[in-house]
């Protein structure tokens, strides 16, 4: 899983922010223009930001405008070609995206992407299950919703298992059930669908309707992923996960966001989450 | 009378922004510190390389290199903690995956070694030796990342004793970067002046520490790491000031440089180059734009030569 | 069957934040720091000083001096630097005017002491040894603000002899405040531990420097200065863990406090009290509001004595 | 000019910000409100600020949140006990007055005041003038309207001489015009008024008028504060002016913001800026 030859081009753009507004408690969906990224977005990307106000005639030294000082990663949520503008969906967990969601419509933000390895596409074919924690729904609604789009995968065969915490940080799973795919919903204290984890879900879809998962993708917290790459495992699964990891450049050259993954012969080597991943066969990573 | 003294050129003089480390000649001062451009080729498609005075790669060691445990790196106010551990392709693997991109890049390239014990700088350094298209050398003694790392440039005698290895195995440039966790750095530059090095460069990354409070565990894997960005400005600044009281041989100014003013407050203070760092991760094009800052803000002040910046700080 | 097992009290235990720094007992582990509080009188309007763990009062010199030339301070990024140069009103001065309304204030005073030669921290200490109302002294070995004001703690033998002597005078709790701008602090806190300190302050000032480029000139009129303030902490923390590793008496960590969040990194690292600074300048209520968070946050994980937290770290 | 043994109450509080509006290029009219505040400031007082964003619930790491680190220092330049609002005036000039240019009415500032030594007040049957250098006009209006409006001078007894680089960042001479008093203006670039330093206008004024000058208050830049101190020395006249200097405290503690001071018989002595002055008498300090 080494970066392909040649990868798809990087840019770094000043975005313009079409619409940046809140969709559920500390949870936010901001439209980005950047055409250029937006042409060679694949689901899995995804792009490193500069949340703070940059601009070149501030009168602020440059350290103060870069404050915080490193890009925030976030993965592509959604994209629309016509308008040239690509979304992403946030939660404020701390200083970065907070100040990532007191950014209005008309500022710009300077914007380094695509980045990273992307999804094997959804097949025509081969039904598919996409279960997410939390904001680990994003790259599954460009992920299904790029499928449906290109003609080569159908609603039917696709099904979403999305868990959170509470039921108002489920939002988002009637953008699948329009698209016209299959939601089922987990939220840890019952205010929304099964009353426990997201993974006890998956674990019965394998069990009572194994047809309908041919192919699994995660993404969503540590423990969700393990869990869910252990009854893959099981369930004799492929499939892929889109991993965190901290990021300061994002581009493969600090060499800090990397993961434990099984390679042999070589046995364990440290993997860039950034250009190697996120996006990680369900197998290849030890997770911690 | 010829044409020129009658209509005055509207172009102002292109200033000189070149500058020499030892037998080195910079296109100008701003490079890129090891560690924070990989080889070149990650950032080739963002930044116009050859706009760059040079490149510093990532320490190469004899063989290629695990690094600590994750997690790598954690944001600080104004700065970032790492601990890499320097992980990196090994010296076969650079001359092999690397160097021949580098060789096609019209810019200076400086490959930065490092190692535990003395032979394996010299065993990476020979092998450097016979390669084309390196242009010098950058000794990274001062690694507090991995264990053994920081001797060579917390003890005066074993720095001299490492640079005196190299030099008889290196024609090149050879430029000694220095740790700023020392009780006084000019006279670990002073050493290294008198066994031979061309140059030394400074800082390498402070020590630091940070913990997360609710899990109490701390931020790295390697327990402490290396501190960089702005925060450690003025701690650089004052390394270079101290070191330039101390020897003749250039100083490349590295911390925090994040515009053209910090670049200049480096020079002033008496450094003969710069290298970007953290920055690069910020705004790969930080080093560029400070090409084109320095340029500016000599054509507009009237300086023909960078040069006669260096050091030239005012003082009572 | 009593009452209380009837019934649970539902008001939770009154966390006991109580720490001891050898004989002096601190109602709560958060000090402010020497140089940045005065002496006490000057914030008294706005912050009520009972709150306190203590005051550690600006360093006194045998006679009241005059200190550096300004400019003094310099912002930097999230840090500032200082060449105060121990400007202090000599410790007659403070004894006579500032030291009657500091006996009144319900908290513990440690005086912070200073000087030249060792002659003159011995000076000072024996007349203040002579006052009531003084509940330890905190020795400034490390000012980099002072011609030679830097020896005693950049050099083990040098700080051991200084404690030592300052034993022999001084039976009040005796502290080391220690500076960073050292190859090995673990080695300094161990030969003041030696040499009978109680505890060890850590850290002072980082050793920086700033350039207004468009003058050329330093922006402090000592040139070099200190740097402080959040830039610094991950330095602080790791100098603690360091010291941590090296000492058994008891540890007081500064630099960059700004929470209650910072403060509790430093316990957890192994200091068994903290000092707020800079951060005065910004928040005058700074430390008493970390100790209304240090109360709530142990109240809400069930922390009964906050002694606990001392060095808590997880590692592996 | 040691500070009085019972100095005024020092207050620390949120003030809202009630207008905060451009006035000139990179000029600036802030409208605070802080009742304690208001209730005891005198002309010559000056307020600390944090510029930035500071609010306990935010998820910002406190450190962020004060970004720039120091407090700003700005001399009250008007007062409205019945609104309990305060003024500035200020120009941009770095990051820190960029930050606070951008903070909007409705959103709460804190502010540490009043702090410092005041002028001393004018009297009646004392004819004054007050010359100033661009924003080191602001506290002349707290000054004059403070007389006007407790009946003890009378505008026709002050006169105002008020220099800047250009014409547009003259604002406010309008203000002492409508109280009654004598305004003369002076540019660099000859934009308005006398075409040249302010301190050539009191320089004519002190030898064609010498009886409009029984008292002399100075604020400006510091060699305009340097030759209006030497003009006054010469015509053996008294006189006080506002000084400034790097605060990180601005209570006295630091010792950062001193400037030496004539002290006989002890010679030169460092003074706080923030405690023994910003108003000092014209001749006790050594300037730059
Ligand atoms: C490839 C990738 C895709 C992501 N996609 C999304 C997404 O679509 N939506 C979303 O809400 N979040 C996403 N995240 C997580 C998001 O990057 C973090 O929540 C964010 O960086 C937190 O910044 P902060 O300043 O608010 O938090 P702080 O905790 O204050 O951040 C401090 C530092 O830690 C880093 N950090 C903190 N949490 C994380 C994390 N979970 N992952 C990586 N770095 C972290 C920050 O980048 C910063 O450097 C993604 C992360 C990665 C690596
Ligand atoms: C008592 C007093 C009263 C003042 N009154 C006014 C006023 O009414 N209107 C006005 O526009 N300005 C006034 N100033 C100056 C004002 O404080 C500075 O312009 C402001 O602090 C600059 O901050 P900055 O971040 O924009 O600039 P930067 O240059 O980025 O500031 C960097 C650092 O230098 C300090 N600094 C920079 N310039 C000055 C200065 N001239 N004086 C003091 N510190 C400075 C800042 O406080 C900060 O710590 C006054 C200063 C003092 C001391
Ligand atoms: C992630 C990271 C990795 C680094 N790796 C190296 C390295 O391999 N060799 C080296 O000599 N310096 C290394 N450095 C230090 C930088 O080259 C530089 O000296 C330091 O970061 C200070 O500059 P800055 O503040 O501009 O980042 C590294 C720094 C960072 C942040
Ligand atoms: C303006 C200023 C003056 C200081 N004066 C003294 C002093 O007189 N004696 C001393 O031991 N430390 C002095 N210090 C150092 C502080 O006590 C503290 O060790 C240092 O600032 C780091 O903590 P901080 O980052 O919280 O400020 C001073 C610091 C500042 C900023
Ligand atoms: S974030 Fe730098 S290598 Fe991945
Ligand atoms: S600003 Fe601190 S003493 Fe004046």
């Amino acid at each position: 899983m080494t970066p392909p030859s040649s990868p798809s081009p990087v840019f770094q753009v000043r975005a313009e922010v079409v619409a940046n507004r809140q969709i559920g408690p500390g949870l936010y969906w901001i439209d980005l223009a950047a055409p250029e990224i937006v042409e060679h977005a694949r689901p899995g990307h995804f792009v490193h930001l500069v949340v703070s106000d940059t601009t070149p005639e501030s009168p602020c030294p440059v350290w103060m405008q870069y404050t915080p000082l490193l890009r925030r990663p976030f993965s592509i949520a959604e994209h629309d070609r016509a308008r040239g503008t690509f979304s992403l969906i946030y939660r404020v967990v701390g200083g970065g995206t907070h100040i990532l969601s007191t950014r209005r419509a008309g500022e710009s933000l300077d914007v380094l992407g695509p980045l990273g390895q992307t999804f094997v596409p959804i097949q025509s074919g081969r039904p598919v299950v996409m279960i997410a924690g939390g904001v680990g729904i994003a790259p599954f609604f460009f992920l299904a919703q790029e499928a449906i789009q290109a003609g080569r995968a159908r609603p039917q065969d696709m099904t979403v298992l999305f868990g959170a915490a509470t039921a108002s940080l489920l939002s988002g799973s009637d953008k699948f059930r329009a698209m016209g795919i299959d939601v089922s919903l987990a939220t840890d204290d019952g205010t929304a669908g099964f009353h426990g984890f997201v993974t006890v879900l998956l674990e019965d879809l394998l069990r009572q309707n194994p047809s309908r998962c041919a192919y699994l993708y995660v993404c969503g917290p540590t423990p969700m992923m393990r869990r869910s790459a252990a009854l893959a495992k099981e369930a004799g699964l492929l499939g892929q996960m889109s991993l965190e990891g901290i990021m300061p450049c994002g581009v493969g050259v600090c060499m800090a966001c990397v993961v434990p993954c099984v390679r042999p012969p070589a046995g364990t080597v440290y993997e860039r989450v950034c250009v190697s991943g996120p996006v990680f066969d369900l197998q290849e990573v030890i997770l911690p | 009378m010829s044409r020129s003294t009658l209509t005055p050129d509207p172009r102002p003089l292109t200033p000189d922004l070149s500058v020499t480390i030892g037998s080195l000649r910079l296109k100008n001062p701003v490079l890129v510190a090891s560690g924070t451009f990989g080889y070149g080729t990650e950032y080739a498609g963002l930044v116009d390389l050859s706009r760059l005075g040079g490149i510093v790669t990532k320490t190469l060691t004899p063989e290629a290199w695990p690094g600590n445990d994750p997690p790598r790196a954690a944001e600080t106010a104004a700065g970032m903690l790492n601990s890499i551990g320097l992980q990196n392709v090994g010296v076969e693997g650079f001359i092999r995956d690397k160097l021949p991109y580098l060789q096609t890049v019209d810019t200076a390239v400086i490959v930065n070694i490092g190692g535990g014990p003395i032979e394996e700088f010299v065993a990476v350094a020979e092998r450097l030796a016979d390669c084309d298209g390196i242009d010098g050398i950058e000794v990274n003694m001062s690694c507090p990342n991995v264990a053994g790392g920081m001797d060579f440039s917390t003890d005066p005698r074993r720095a001299a004793q490492l640079i005196t290895r190299l030099r008889k195995v290196v024609d090149l440039p050879l430029i000694a970067k220095l740790t700023p966790n020392v009780t006084d750095i000019g006279e670990i530059a002073r050493s290294v002046e008198e066994a031979g090095a061309d140059a030394v460069s400074a800082i390498n990354t402070l020590r630091g520490m940070a913990i997360d409070v609710k899990t109490r565990r701390p931020k790295l894997g390697g327990i402490t790491g290396g501190l960089s960005g702005p925060a450690i400005k003025p701690v650089a600044v004052a390394a270079v000031w101290s070191i330039a009281r101390r020897v003749t041989i250039p100083i490349i100014g590295i911390g925090g440089i994040m515009s053209t003013e910090d670049a200049l407050e480096f020079l002033i203070a008496g450094a003969a180059a710069i290298q970007v760092g953290t920055a690069n991760f910020v705004n790969p094009k930080t080093g560029t734009d400070i090409v084109a800052g320095l340029d500016t803000y000599c054509a507009q002040e009237g300086i023909t030569s960078i040069r006669s910046l260096i050091g030239s700080a005012r003082v009572p």
